[in-house]
């Protein structure tokens, strides 16, 4: 049996029936549908606890760190533009700066992970937790100075680090599974003819991306 | 055992019960429409040598009011029945001359706190009994919710009432007793293992009555 | 389609500073402005709403799909709003 | 694809199968399992309820934890309940609906060779699979099974000194992340297996409505199943790492829960009637060898149904402490629901008006789906009236609802489904007499079980109660408990008829052939059963699904890959075979 079924027809030949999309990138964006829902029920929670919450929220940059997470928002951008870069190049027959591009992608979304893991650390390590800030340390001073609400501490890790945390989650989704497409173009795997695998999971990176970019402003700006 | 609701005791129930009525007729009125039609129906057409259906794919006009009837009845129903939320649930419902009542809920347990005779909450005579809620009829009461724990629900059948009491919410319920006796309040919302016994006495009593149990309650509360 | 974007490819470099120059102004209203709270809120989720567009619109492409395609993305936006409005209704009005 | 030569091994062939068709057969025997499991749970309540701690026969093999000397504790009830609740919904009915059904009939209705991504669709039935199993293990953690009902409230279940189940507590929430995974993977392959594998001619308005109602449920589980597992997420680090989304001690909300909840469990139960709905269309149209009665009226019945699902969740939670303006707004959309329903069940009546009625199996059930459908959502009516709410909520008139619409409706629904499409899966059809047997012991029993119960909930008898007589107001009604729990059992007993039907038939039930219900879908151009692949060529369709006693043709039946000498061919041209 070839493993032909629904999957044999290949792009630009011929897209399926239907809408005019083939079925590998007409999936992605199904599943991005339900991906907003899901971030939809983690920010959600946060917008309608912040709304209903009994204190004052923490301001920005009291406690989280706004330099670092700029920067790493700049990688994550970057990242994004390799990644359509990747594209752009495997459509003009360039195998090559595929390879390269993807790389570049990678590197970029791997670096944004570890930031954030160095910042995850930095930030236990100030006392600031998802259970809330731990007795006797840096950030639970700040409260004693009346620099940062108390009555909204728990809920202010609890949101912080289940959201950021599914995000990097996603990244690290995307930067495994990019590694995997990387891998393929090195062997040659994408052509000019076919390069399905390129832009579906540019189609995902690029979401990923569009997520950051609305978690940076509500949870470090606002 | 009744068939049917519940004795009346608050100034609720009467037109609770009333809409319930006229919902059961409208949905009565759908249901046979639909059973006796299917009922009908089967007997009617069902397979005989040598017949044949008849071939059609609808008929726009039966549609239209078929769709059209249960819209109008529904919004009908729906803005009758508003009119009575608002007088139950309404944000400004509370009358204002209620009689306060602070009901704790706590796994499993109803912790009443009373006025006192002085008649106001938050006064040194106030004093709290378990799972005893004692109110007058005659004139509106108003419960201040609170729970210590999971989410429990005030529920007192006779009154056709019936209030979420969630943690970290401040909720107020209202309702005027008629009828004078015994009945109970239930706790209806699954709390934990011991939710089928958070039950509490619940006494309607005369206004007299009422404030001279409380005097003899609160002497006894405070000994 | 990759015949599409192939004929019609924009500027991804010029995008990249698009979202870089958001970037850099999101967090001076954030913080540098002088401004109430309340517009600073406005104007700091309108610039999150542009450079999420952006990324939506060249970065995948959608700029260059049909409009169905388009369309069928859009679906779950309202009920994402419609969600949080109602959840927060209670601390609104 | 070559549709005869198939050299799979075993392993390939039925246990890691990408073929849809076998996907489908191993949901139905999964998730029948799991009906089973949550039938064996209800008759555990029945018992309690109806012989209040009375030892329960045979009970005596349930640890001291549970029940011991066979006498249910309360804490052991409360996981009946849940995890009753939870299979039924979850784990049963949905999976059988969707899981089987979408699986099985999709690509055969539409004619495609196989789904968009088999393989996706092989992980989405291991992944279900791996979530039973979690949720079944509730039973042998310490603790015990999670004990918050289905609906798991929070507070209560994200503390398990509340509780008193943490294990349990945190498989339930694994569990339902895991089926959340699931069904988004089921959904996207759906929705992208209609959207572009339909055979050439098979337009959006030729789509049976069963595909029709697939399709949408497709989309109400994409969209609304991430909603749950994000909510459940949130629950499990409440009870893990010590967030506190739910705990109102920490400035948390307790309603955010039901918010989550809800805005997923609304969408939820139209799950779990759509697809009921769209099968129970195909077979009325069948049984009544009638064109169905307003085909394009019952599709925007259908997308109208999944619209205003989404802006009802509220009408849960009316006595919640929620805004009572926001109470009103969910009160007039839940009405205003009423109305497509009302679209389908009427035109289900007008195609079996002056039809020429066929009462097979699969017939009887359907019609039974519409007859009690309809009183389950009639009950729905008058909860959706915010003041009657407020006496009927967390009754057992809300029991009666759940199981009017569920049992009544889409089990019901399932039951004839299951018959119709049999002889396709197995290529034998299902004994006759005794699925007639089946289908009355069925009716009579559900109805004397279901229906006493919106009396015991007008008298106000609170769900979720271990022990009723606790009540001096509730104790007259306990003869009434006991009768329903005898009409249980008996129900229980009949469902025996349909096991042994169902099991005895795979060997030696009357052999099919292609068609014996001389129906119109494409799946019947096929052997039965059909090989890997389906088609050599997929077929071309000339016309729409139910064209029953068409004038055209001799025989009452006209089917859509039938072509006539006036059809012409469909403009899209097939996908070129290989
Ligand atoms: C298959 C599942 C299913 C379906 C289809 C429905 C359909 C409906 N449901 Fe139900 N519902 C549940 C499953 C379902 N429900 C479950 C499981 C719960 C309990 C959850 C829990 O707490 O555990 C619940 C709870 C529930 C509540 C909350 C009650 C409470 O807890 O207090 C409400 C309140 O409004 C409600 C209303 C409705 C309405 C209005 C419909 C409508 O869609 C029904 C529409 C149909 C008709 C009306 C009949 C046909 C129409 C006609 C014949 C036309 C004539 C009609 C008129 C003129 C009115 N349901
Ligand atoms: C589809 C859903 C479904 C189904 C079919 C049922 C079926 C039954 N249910 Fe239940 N029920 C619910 C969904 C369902 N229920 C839900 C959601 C709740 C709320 C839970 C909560 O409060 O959290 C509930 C709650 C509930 C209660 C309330 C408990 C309480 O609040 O304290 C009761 C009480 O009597 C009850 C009883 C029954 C009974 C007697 C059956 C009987 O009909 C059972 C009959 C037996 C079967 C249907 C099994 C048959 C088996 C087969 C046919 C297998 C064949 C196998 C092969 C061929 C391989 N159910
Ligand atoms: Cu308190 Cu149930
Ligand atoms: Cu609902």
């Amino acid at each position: 049996m070839t493993d032909a079924t629904a999957n044999a027809m290949q792009p630009p030949a011929r897209a399926e029936r239907g809408l005019d999309v083939y079925n590998n990138k007409l999936g992605m964006w199904v599943f991005l549908g339900s991906e907003v829902m899901f971030f939809t029920a983690l920010i959600g929670a946060y917008i309608i606890l912040r709304f209903g919450a009994p204190g004052e929220w923490a301001k920005p940059n009291v406690v989280l760190a706004v330099p670092l997470t700029g920067v790493n928002t700049f990688i994550l951008i970057c990242s994004s533009v390799s990644m359509v870069k990747a594209f752009a190049a495997i459509a003009d027959g360039n195998r090559k700066m595929l390879s390269r591009w993807l790389l570049a992608t990678i590197v970029l979304g791997a670096t944004f992970v570890s930031v954030q893991g160095v910042e995850y650390w930095k930030l236990v390590h100030e006392g600031f937790t998802p259970a809330g800030y731990t007795d006797g340390s840096h950030v639970a001073e700040l409260v004693a100075q009346g620099k940062l609400a108390a009555a909204t501490g728990g809920l202010y890790g609890s949101t912080f680090f289940t959201m950021t945390g599914f995000h990097g989650f996603h990244v690290t989704c995307g930067v495994i599974c990019l590694i995997y497409v990387w891998i393929k173009s090195l062997r040659g795997g994408y052509t000019q003819q076919d390069y399905r695998g390129v832009e579906v999971i540019g189609l995902y990176w690029h979401f990923v991306d569009l997520v950051w970019i609305i978690l940076f402003t509500i949870v470090y700006l606002i | 055992m009744h068939w049917w609701l519940p004795a009346q005791g608050s100034t609720f129930a009467g037109f609770i019960d009333t809409l319930f009525t006229v919902i059961l007729i409208i949905t009565g009125i759908a249901f046979f429409v639909v059973e006796l039609g299917l009922l009908w129906f089967t007997f009617r057409y069902r397979a005989r040598p040598g017949r044949r259906a008849h071939y059609t794919h609808g008929n726009l006009k039966a549609e239209v009011i078929w769709t059209a009837i249960p819209a109008i009845t529904v919004v009908a129903l729906g803005i009758v029945s508003n009119h009575y939320w608002k007088i139950i649930k309404g944000r400004n419902s509370v009358p204002a001359d209620a009689y306060q009542i602070g009901v704790h809920a706590k796994q499993f347990e109803w912790q009443i706190t009373y006025p006192g005779p002085d008649g106001v909450l938050g006064t040194a005579d106030d004093f709290t009994l378990r799972n005893d809620l004692h109110v007058p009829a005659g004139r509106p009461v108003v419960v201040h919710l609170s729970s210590e724990d999971a989410i429990h629900s005030f529920f007192v059948p006779v009154f056709r009432l019936r209030q979420d009491v969630v943690p970290g919410m401040a909720i107020n319920a209202w309702f005027q007793a008629t009828t004078p006796g015994e009945y109970e309040l239930a706790c209806s919302q699954l709390c934990g293992l011991g939710h089928y016994r958070m039950r509490a006495h619940l006494t309607v009593m005369t206004w007299d009555d009422f404030q001279a149990w409380m005097k003899t309650a609160a002497q006894g509360a405070t000994s | 389609m990759a015949t599409t974007a192939q004929h019609q490819r924009p500027n991804y470099v010029l995008i990249w500073a698009y979202l870089f120059g958001l970037t850099i102004l999101e967090v001076l209203f954030a913080f540098e402005m002088p401004i109430s709270r309340n517009l600073k809120i406005v104007i700091l989720l309108f610039l999150a709403a542009w450079k999420a567009l952006l990324v939506a619109l060249y970065f995948m492409h959608l700029k260059f799909e049909s409009s169905r395609l388009r369309l069928m993305v859009l679906i779950p936006l309202p009920l994402a709003v419609i969600l949080v409005l109602a959840a927060i209704s209670e601390h609104v009005w | 694809m070559s549709a005869h030569h198939d050299d799979r091994s075993f392993i390939r062939k039925y246990i890691f199968s990408t073929d849809h068709k076998i996907i489908g057969i191993q949901f139905l025997f999964v998730s029948l399992f799991f009906l089973l499991v949550g039938g064996l749970l209800a008759m555990q309540i029945r018992w309690q309820l109806g012989f209040p701690g009375r030892p329960m026969p045979g009970g005596g093999i349930l640890p001291a934890t549970m029940a011991p000397g066979g006498v249910i504790l309360p804490e052991y009830y409360i996981q009946l309940v849940t995890m009753h609740g939870t299979f039924m919904v979850f784990f049963a009915i949905m999976p059988l609906l969707v899981g089987v059904f979408a699986n099985y009939l999709i690509p055969l209705k539409i004619g495609a060779h196989d789904m968009a991504f088999p393989t996706l669709n092989m992980a989405s039935f291991w992944t279900a699979l791996l979530a039973g199993l979690i949720m079944l293990a509730g039973f042998f953690v310490p603790d015990g099974a999670p004990r918050a009902g289905w609906t798991s409230y929070a507070p209560l279940s994200a503390r398990p000194d509340l509780s008193g189940a943490s294990y349990g507590q945190m498989l339930w929430c694994i569990s339902l992340v895991c089926l959340g995974l699931s069904s988004i993977l089921g959904s996207v392959n759906y929705i992208t297996t209609v959207i572009n594998l339909r055979a050439p001619g098979m337009t959006w308005f030729r789509l049976p409505l069963s595909v029709w109602a697939l399709f949408i449920t497709a989309i109400l589980g994409l969209l609304a199943l991430p909603v749950l597992s994000g909510a459940a997420i949130m629950l499990l680090f409440d009870q893990t790492i010590g967030t506190h989304f739910f705990d109102p001690a920490a400035g948390g909300q307790a309603l955010l829960w039901q918010h989550l909840f809800w805005f997923f469990g609304h969408p939820e139960v139209y799950i779990l009637i759509l697809p009921a709905m769209g099968m129970v269309s195909d077979i009325v149209a069948n049984g009544s060898r009638k064109p169905i009665f307003g085909y394009h009226s019952m599709v925007f019945a259908i997308t109208g149904i999944a619209f205003l699902g989404w802006i009802v969740w509220g009408h849960h939670m009316f006595v919640s402490g929620m805004n009572p303006t926001l109470g009103s707004t969910f009160m007039v959309t839940t009405m205003i629901i009423a109305v497509p329903s009302a679209i389908k069940v009427f035109n289900w009546m007008g195609t079996m008006w002056r039809g020429n009625l066929r009462f097979h199996v699969p017939m009887l059930n359907a019609i039974g789906f519409v007859a009690m459908f309809t009183i389950g959502g009639l009950s729905g009516v008058f909860m959706a009236a915010t003041p009657v709410d407020i006496h009927i909520h967390d009754t057992y008139f809300i029991v009666a609802h759940i199981h009017y619409v569920l049992f009544g409706g889409s089990l019901f629904a399932l039951f004839g489904a299951i018959t119709f499409w049999y002889p396709k899966m197995f290529g034998r059809l299902m004994n006759e007499f005794w699925g007639k047997v089946h289908f009355w012991l069925t009716m009579i029993f559900f109805n004397l079980t279901f229906f006493p119960m919106h009396i015991l909930g007008m008298g106000g008898e609170m769900r979720r109660l271990y022990d009723p007589t606790q009540y001096d107001f509730l104790k007259p009604y306990q003869p009434l408990n006991t009768f329903i729990s005898y009409s249980a059992f008996l129900l229980f007993a009949s469902q025996v008829v349909f096991f042994v039907n169902f099991l005895w038939s795979l060997k030696h039930g009357k052999a099919a052939g292609n068609n014996p219900w001389e129906d119109n879908g494409l799946e019947w151009s096929l052997p039965s059963p059909p090989a890997h692949g389906n088609w050599e060529t997929v077929p071309t369709v000339y016309r729409g699904p139910y064209e029953y006693s068409s004038p055209l043709v001799k025989e009452d039946y006209l089917p859509q890959y039938r072509k006539l000498d006036t059809d012409r061919e469909p403009a899209m041209t097939p996908v070129s075979g290989h």
